[in-house]
């Protein structure tokens, strides 16, 4: 039915089956919706978020999907900046899904704020000073640039390529790629940081307090370290996904091989950073606050467990994995190391997020838990379900992988 | 009408912790000063709008010898805010006039950045829209206005009144304010006269001198963030409260 | 000419718009109104504007009356603040301006059925109708009559009385849970008959309360005012406010006062610390040293969990530095005592020989009542109402409520069919638990009389002076027992018409006497009655904040003293909790905790739940309270729900933990119910005090209970 | 504007982070422009949209759909051509020219066999690897037509769309489209030239074309020598695109190809060989 639609030589499913893939997605999204109508109509008391918990589940996974995005940025600036070449086979896919992932935290962060119609405010009244400027700045920014890469993408899709001016511009917006790489680089390393930087700087809290270089705290640089040695991970997790769910070979082994060669260089230089700075952390910068670093693990669940598995389950371990090519030329050995670095930069950032709020800083409060209200949860799914949605379409109606066709036949 | 530009102040409070018993007279002056809405039904601990919010601790020690103290915590007014400058678009401001940080709710978002990063939790968010019974909007103070849900918001010391202090005084053609003209409401309202509020800079002020008294201290001293609110107590476990390091032995202890 | 549009034309064209409307003002110009426009939405109150005032009043939201000042906008309150320099208003004072716009409050009258969740409108004169059909009912043999009284000795409290005296079986009674409610028993050892005294708590050196919140005000006394000159020794399992602020605290095991207050007795008499001449010879005060010699400060040390040494102190302090007092206080929300416990503390004071002198009990001349020497209906303490016999029971808390378990009343009435009558403001309280409720005008919007409070050692009287005009569908009081009287044949003699009319009779006595001085709240300068020429002049400056005060009479009529209360040696068979048979395994004892300015009024400011609901200091209602020892021995943590079982029933709970609970006890929050709170509510529904039984003892401030998982 | 706005002061702070900010939206925005004008510059021109679709399509195929003319040939072992099949602006093909110019020819084979695979393959016209052919005729005219295997394909087209006579055709460049159950194909123009006439069905449907200037270029078209290396090789590849479906006797047993080809090609296959065979990804 849509056959005229998919591109010619690749294997897609039955229009029926498609459909089929997409309906529990569809209504998952759906819920989301109905969520986030709740959330915008009614406010944030729809969510268990309080004045303790000011943040919860959907900042953490703003700074999550955020990070997992950094495949994006990072692999553009591999291929067109230090040109890898072999990377040309995973680009498109990359930008795709940087695009959901930063569209979907901006999404979230929209139903996030308590007064979405002042978003603007901040390019308005500017504070220089404060990280979060700079994160909605690069955000703002960099979604943009996202945005004008998946153009291209999408103009050549089979149908829309028959309007001759689309093509043309397609061709005048391929010649400047590098460009918007370089730029995408940029903000995205800045943004990276300032996400980390966000909560490095808060001097109240010295769970996330952290000394630093300049204007800028350790997390800043530890974010974006560990943003670009999981982006390619995340890459590497999507496409065996998808190559394995649609059945089809999407790229050459050798891809693999690089993405998770880069990510575990990438990983061992942020473990020994991290475990550096939580030594300098535990060690000088939480007893200068007046705080002994032991009641930051005092409350279950947030025990040192947290910590050894952070940094040496989900960072060492597949850093090690990526790092020896025998690992590296066998599969499964590269999910399971892709699946830990996920899990980690994951965790890194739901430690920051919720253990920097749980931990109590007045000896008269007391520790507090927080679980997420279905509507949080939902709009959580939400974003999970309409990346999978926009990833299923682009991955059904645009040439994400151009090694398939070939890969597949000949 | 243009008036007269007063004199730089830096306004501060000490609070004696011997006197206060925890009535909460404080808490509901300022609500009732500041247009601070009731509850919603839904509405908990966690989620309600206290700017003058007063906590119970105790000493930790078993019945009978458990003894409370209660610790009345508003904006502590730091003199190195640190919710000052992570708010992205200059909605907190500290006024050079009063050393008062200001909240200015109609520029604020509501990102609840400013709250993640203060330490004692003054800070607060309008999760529901604000709503008294019907009928009950012709009790509220016309020098106050209502905030709208979605923003935050928290103490500043009572600012309708020093507005109105400097207009009485620039009125009389005077520079200074008459520290009686200007007093918070929660000051004014405790029936234990436990809060000493003035200008820090004015060495004669009862605040001033309070502040540097031997057993004044503030919460988080460490944390380098100097509050203007100051506290005060003979109990040496009373102070030691202020530290922000817990024994973890402690921990199960308090409420839930 | 032909005009060709291109669609480079098209382009151009919509370019340049684009750019010029960019440089225009008006897009900026729009997007800063869009920003005034989200900080102005429409839903969101706008304070009020007018002309600024200052008024002042009374506060009548509990006895104690203090002088108010409001600040006005356009007439209506805004603010209220204490008129007298120094002075401060209690939480639920400072907020008494949001009463009459209290979403509970009654806009007409109701007849509440159990169960349903909205109550009927009905119409005043349906309720008069049904009311004096119960009366005629309960003429014919029904059963008896009773008006249970929120605030005794106000005028209209004088009119109850009189207009149900021609019905033989009719009685008032003070509301249970009521302040000053131990005295009854006082009374009775002094055979004083309407307590003609008072306490003397201002010039007493040493204090002994068994649980009074005497550092929250009670008996009118500013604690932290006498703090150098007065000695307060505490008798409560809690560690309360006044607990903490006392000087010394004895943490007695919940229900074993009278086993401390003997051995009290004991010491003093053993040590010879008291002269007992005036006691001794009669057989009252040898079945009191019978009853003594049992509670020695060993065994009573042992009963109530204390050292012995803290009841020997304890007993020298009063008996060295005097003028002491011993007083029987009510916990808030936990009631009186009870009979025998209140008997064997206030035996104290008259073996002290405290009675009769300065800074202890002290004789005090009635306020003079509204009216004539007319026959008036004999006033009784709910408890000597036999059970099951009441017809019908008529609730004035026009002027405030009491806090107490809705059982002591439910258990009175009459198998055979019975009428509960409310007057409130508020549907809630007690008017929550009635079968009709007739609105009455609140605070602010009527005058309200506050009398001398109980331990007041001069009679006193100030006007709380209403700041907006009554609502319609308010009854008043007196104009509603006048509707009564006619419909019931009843004769209701004298002028006055309504509240305020019969408070205007009650004045005009007072000027006629012609004693006394009236106190000026600004300045506090007190002018003498005899000085003012009309009784006009009276009235307006009571209207104006001012309280009247009889000259100080100290000196009580001779009297007979019964030191046991009539009880003789039964005073020593108290059942004192602790020793009783031994109890299973597992069962707390349970004991309602509150703070003084919840238990006065049936309705608070929704503002208040800064203290109750969103903040942790006062605790929401129906919170558990456990010492973290025995909650590990029971196995509960806490944040957990549980159910709390006693004699009376089940509900679930929240736990919280607090090493300031005695072990062995839950403390149980009673704090203003969600309707009191604003909350729209089914009526009557089910509280923490349903949970609490009163006993014979009339007392619910311990109670046997158990927690279960779930 | 935002230094309009009440507090805003130019301090370093500002300067800085304002500054870096506004050149990053400047240069985001002044590429989009860029590419913006000159996509709208050129899409005003026929030929430059032919030119870009090809540019596209070419980009797309898989590298073995873009195997060089000389790898074809045996000149070289394996060479990809990144020129867009455009011989003449490619240094490499100009090498080789010059390469093959210098060696001795071989001898003329005279007897070039007219069949490749079971596919006509006439030597008196240029082959393009859009299956298309270009026979300069006497008169100075080009004629251009589908060559077996894109004729045996699309049999008989179930639509077409000629282009009118005077069009202007561009090399690579859409010539005709046709459509065949279901599937519409884009037939390439082998070379530039004006359409004078148009053949129907029962001529094969060829076209005839004058050339651009004096003489057509065809340095980027395949003499037949090289042609018949590239049909053996389009053959086999349409063998192994067959081979994994099961797809009953046809081309793929080495049968004789079938005059409708189109009906022996499974359904569900044919839009994937039109794609393949026309050069249309």
């Amino acid at each position: 039915m849509d056959s005229s639609l998919i591109l010619r030589g690749v294997r897609r499913c039955s229009t029926k089956r498609f459909l089929a893939w997409l309906a529990p997605w569809a209504v998952m999204a759906g819920i989301g919706v109905f969520a986030i109508g709740l959330c915008l109509v009614k406010g944030l008391n729809q969510t268990n978020m309080d004045n303790r918990f000011a943040f919860g589940l959907w900042i953490f996974l703003d700074l999550a999907v955020i990070a997992l995005g950094a495949g994006a940025f990072f692999t553009g600036f591999l291929l067109y900046i230090l040109r890898r070449d072999e990377l040309r086979a995973v680009i498109n896919s990359a930008v795709v899904l940087g695009f959901i992932c930063y569209s979907g935290a901006v999404l979230v962060l929209a139903v996030d704020v308590g007064q979405p119609l002042r978003a603007w405010f901040t390019f308005w009244h500017p504070n220089v000073h404060s990280m979060l400027t700079e994160v909605t700045f690069c955000i703002t920014v960099y979604l943009t640039v996202l945005a004008i890469e998946y153009l291209p993408i999408v103009l050549k899709n089979r149908q829309l390529r028959k309007v001759p001016s689309f093509l043309v511009f397609e061709g005048e917006l391929h010649k400047l790629m590098p460009v918007l790489a370089a730029v995408g680089t940029f903000l995205s390393f800045f943004h990276q940081g300032s996400l980390g930087g966000l909560y490095g700087v808060l001097q109240g809290r010295p769970f996330a307090f952290r000394d630093g270089f300049a204007i800028w705290p350790t997390t800043f640089f530890l974010f974006i370290l560990s943003a670009i040695a999981t982006g390619p991970a995340f890459v590497l997790l999507t496409t065996s996904i998808v190559s394995k769910i649609s059945g089809a070979r999407l790229v050459r082994h050798g891809v693999y091989e690089l993405l998770a060669k880069i990510s575990g260089w990438l990983l061992i230089i942020y473990v020994g950073l991290k475990s550096v700075d939580t030594i300098v952390w535990l060690n000088q910068t939480a007893p200068r606050s007046g705080i002994n670093p032991s009641q930051f693990y005092a409350w279950q669940p947030f025990g040192t467990w947290v910590l050894i598995v952070e940094i040496v389950l989900l960072g060492l371990v597949p850093a090690l994995i990526f790092m020896s090519p025998a690992r590296r030329r066998s599969l499964p050995w590269l999910l399971t190391g892709s699946v830990l670095a996920c899990l980690g930069v994951a965790l890194n950032r739901l430690v920051m997020t919720i253990q920097t709020l749980a931990v109590p800083t007045l000896k008269f409060e007391p520790f507090m838990t927080y679980w997420p209200s279905w509507q949080e949860v939902a709009t959580f799914l939400f974003v999970i379900a309409y990346g999978v949605i926009l990833y299923s379409l682009s991955f059904r109606y645009l040439r994400l992988f151009p090694q398939e066709r070939e890969m597949q036949k000949y | 009408m243009e008036s007269a530009e007063t004199t730089r102040a830096r306004f501060a409070m000490v609070i004696d912790l011997d006197r206060c018993n925890g009535c909460g007279a404080c808490a509901t002056a300022c609500a009732v000063e500041n247009n601070v809405p009731p509850a919603r039904p839904s509405a908990n601990e966690r989620t309600g709008l206290t700017w003058q919010r007063v906590y119970r601790a105790s000493n930790g020690r078993q019945f009978p010898e458990n003894r409370s103290v209660y610790f009345p915590v508003s904006c502590q007014q730091c003199e190195h805010p640190p919710c000052v400058s992570v708010c992205p678009q200059n909605a907190v401001d500290v006024s050079p006039e009063t050393g008062v940080v200001s909240q200015i709710p109609v520029r604020c978002l509501g990102c609840r950045y400013c709250m993640t990063a203060c330490p004692y939790h003054a800070r607060y968010f309008n999760w529901f829209d604000p709503k008294w019974p019907d009928g009950m909007e012709t009790t509220l103070n016309p020098d106050v206005s209502v905030r709208m849900r979605g923003v935050v918001e928290k103490c500043n010391f009572c600012h309708s009144r020093w507005q109105a202090a400097k207009a009485k005084a620039a009125a009389a053609g005077k520079r200074d304010l008459d520290p009686a003209d200007y007093v918070p409401a929660c000051v004014e309202a405790c029936p234990e006269k436990a809060i000493v509020f003035g200008n820090l800079d004015d060495p004669r002020s009862g605040v001033a001198k309070s502040a540097k008294s031997a057993n004044a201290f503030r919460l988080l001293e460490k944390l380098g963030t100097e509050p203007k609110v100051f506290y005060r107590s003979d109990r040496a476990w009373v102070r030691r409260l202020a530290d922000a390091d817990v024994a973890v032995q402690e921990k199960e202890a308090t409420r839930g | 000419m032909k005009f060709n549009v291109t669609r480079r034309d098209v382009l151009r064209f919509a370019g340049g718009a684009a750019i010029g409307t960019a440089l225009s003002p008006m897009p900026w110009n729009l997007t800063d109104d869009l920003a005034i426009w989200t900080q102005n939405w429409s839903w969101i109150p706008k304070p009020p504007k007018g002309e600024r005032a200052t008024r002042t009043t009374v506060c009548a939201l509990c006895p104690a009356g203090c002088p108010v000042e409001a600040r006005c906008i356009g007439g209506l309150p805004v603010a209220l603040r204490a008129a007298n320099d120094g002075a401060a208003l209690c939480p639920l004072g400072m907020t008494g301006h949001h009463l009459p716009h209290h979403p509970n409050r009654l806009t007409g009258a109701v007849g509440i059925t159990r169960g349903e969740r909205r109550p009927a409108a009905v119409t005043t004169d349906m309720v008069v109708r049904e009311t004096a059909r119960a009366i005629r009912s309960a003429r014919a043999g029904a059963g008896s009559v009773v008006v249970l009284d929120t605030r005794p000795g106000r005028s209209g409290s004088w009119a109850w009385r009189r207009l149900l005296a021609g019905i033989d079986s009719a009685v008032v009674a003070a509301a249970p849970g009521l302040e000053g409610a131990s005295l009854a028993s006082l009374d009775t050892m002094l055979d004083a008959r309407s307590q003609s005294f008072g306490l003397d708590l201002r010039n007493a050196r040493t204090i002994l309360s068994f649980g009074a919140p005497v550092a929250e005000g009670w008996g009118q006394l500013d604690l932290a005012a006498a703090r150098e000159s007065v000695r307060l020794v505490q008798v409560e399992p809690m560690r309360s406010r006044t607990a903490e602020s006392a000087d010394r605290w004895l943490p007695a095991r919940p229900g074993t006062e009278a086993a401390v207050a003997l051995a009290i007795a004991n010491v003093l008499l053993a040590e010879g610390l008291v002269d007992t001449t005036a006691l001794s010879g009669t057989d009252e005060f040898d079945s009191y040293l019978s009853v003594i010699a049992g509670f020695s400060p060993d065994r009573a040390a042992a009963i109530a969990g204390l050292a012995p040494d803290e009841i020997f102190a304890t007993a020298r302090e009063l008996a060295s530095s005097g003028p002491s007092i011993v007083v029987a206080g009510e916990q808030p929300g936990g009631g009186p005592l009870g009979r025998p416990a209140e008997t064997a503390i206030f035996g104290l004071n008259l073996l002290l020989g405290n009675v009769d002198r300065e800074g202890g009990i002290v004789g005090r001349t009635p306020l003079p009542a509204p009216g004539d020497d007319a026959p008036l209906t004999p006033l009784a303490r709910l408890d000597e109402i036999p059970d099951h016999s009441v017809a019908l029971v008529i609730i004035d808390a026009s002027a405030g409520d009491g806090v107490y378990p809705w059982s002591l009343v439910a258990r009175k009435l009459s198998p055979k069919g019975s009428l509960v009558v409310a007057l409130s403001p508020f549907l809630s309280g007690s008017a929550a638990r009635a079968n009709f409720a007739v609105p009455t005008p609140p605070y602010l919007e009527t005058i309200h009389e506050l009398p001398t409070s109980f331990a007041e050692p001069v009679a006193s009287i100030a006007l709380s002076a209403p700041l907006l005009p009554t609502r319609s569908g308010a009854v008043d009081p007196v104009a509603f027992m006048r509707s009564i009287a006619r419909a019931a044949g009843l004769d209701l003699a004298g002028e006055w018409a309504t509240t305020e009319s019969l408070i205007r009779e009650r004045v005009a006595r007072i000027h006629r006497a012609g004693s006394g001085t009236v106190t000026s709240p600004a300045d506090g300068s007190a002018t003498l009655v005899a000085e003012l020429s009309t009784s006009d002049e009276l009235w307006d400056a009571l209207l104006a904040g001012g309280r009247w005060s009889a000259a100080p009479s100290n000196t009580m009529p001779p009297r007979t003293m019964r030191i046991t209360g009539g009880l003789g040696t039964a005073l020593g068979e108290l059942p004192t909790r602790a020793t009783a048979t031994p109890r299973p395994t597992g069962t707390l004892t349970l004991v309602p905790r509150a703070t003084r300015d919840t238990s006065a009024s049936a309705a608070v400011s929704p503002v208040l739940t800064k203290l109750y609901q969103e903040s942790g200091l006062r605790g929401s209602t129906g919170t558990a309270v456990l010492n973290p020892r025995t909650a590990a021995s029971l196995g509960f943590a806490a944040g957990r729900n549980v159910r709390l079982l006693t004699a009376a029933g089940a509900m679930r709970v929240a736990l919280m933990l607090d090493e300031g609970v005695m072990p062995g006890v839950v403390e149980i929050v009673v704090a203003p119910e969600r309707s009191a709170l604003g909350e729209k509510t089914a009526p009557g529904a089910r509280t923490v005090l349903d949970l609490l039984t009163p006993g014979n003892e009339q007392t619910w401030s311990a109670v046997d209970a158990q927690l279960l998982e779930g | 504007m935002l230094p309009g706005i009440y507090e805003f002061s130019w301090d370093q702070g500002h300067i800085i982070f304002l500054g870096i900010f506004y050149s990053v939206v400047i240069v985001v925005a002044t590429t989009v422009v860029i590419a913006l004008f000159r996509a709208l510059r050129r899409s005003s021109s026929a030929r430059d949209s032919e030119l870009a679709r090809w540019h596209a399509d070419f980009e797309d195929l898989a590298p073995k759909d873009r195997r060089c003319r000389h790898e074809l040939s045996g000149e070289v072992a394996s060479r990809t051509c990144e020129n867009f099949f455009s011989c003449r602006e490619c240094m490499q093909h100009q090498a080789f020219v010059a390469l093959a110019e210098a060696a001795p020819r071989p001898p003329a084979d005279a007897e070039v066999p007219p069949m490749v695979a079971g596919f006509a393959l006439p030597a008196d016209r240029l082959y393009h690897r859009g299956h298309t052919w270009v026979r300069p005729e006497e008169d100075g005219t080009l004629t251009v037509g589908l060559d077996d295997l894109g004729m045996h394909l699309m049999g008989k087209p179930d639509r077409l769309e000629l282009p009118e006579p005077g069009t202007r055709l561009v090399t690579n460049g859409t010539a005709w489209r046709a459509t065949k159950n279901g599937v519409t194909v884009r037939v390439m123009s082998p070379i530039e030239g004006e359409v004078l006439a148009v053949g129907g069905e029962s001529d094969d449907w060829t076209l005839k074309l004058r050339p651009e200037g004096e003489k057509a270029d065809t340095r980027h078209l395949l003499c037949v020598a090289e042609a018949r290396p590239w049909m053996l090789r389009e053959v086999e590849r349409l063998h192994v695109a067959l081979a994994t479906e099961d797809v009953g006797a046809a081309l793929a047993d080495g049968g004789v190809p079938v005059d409708d080809l189109a009906s022996a090609i499974p359904p569900q296959q044919f839009d994937e060989v039109c794609g393949m065979v026309f050069l249309e990804p």
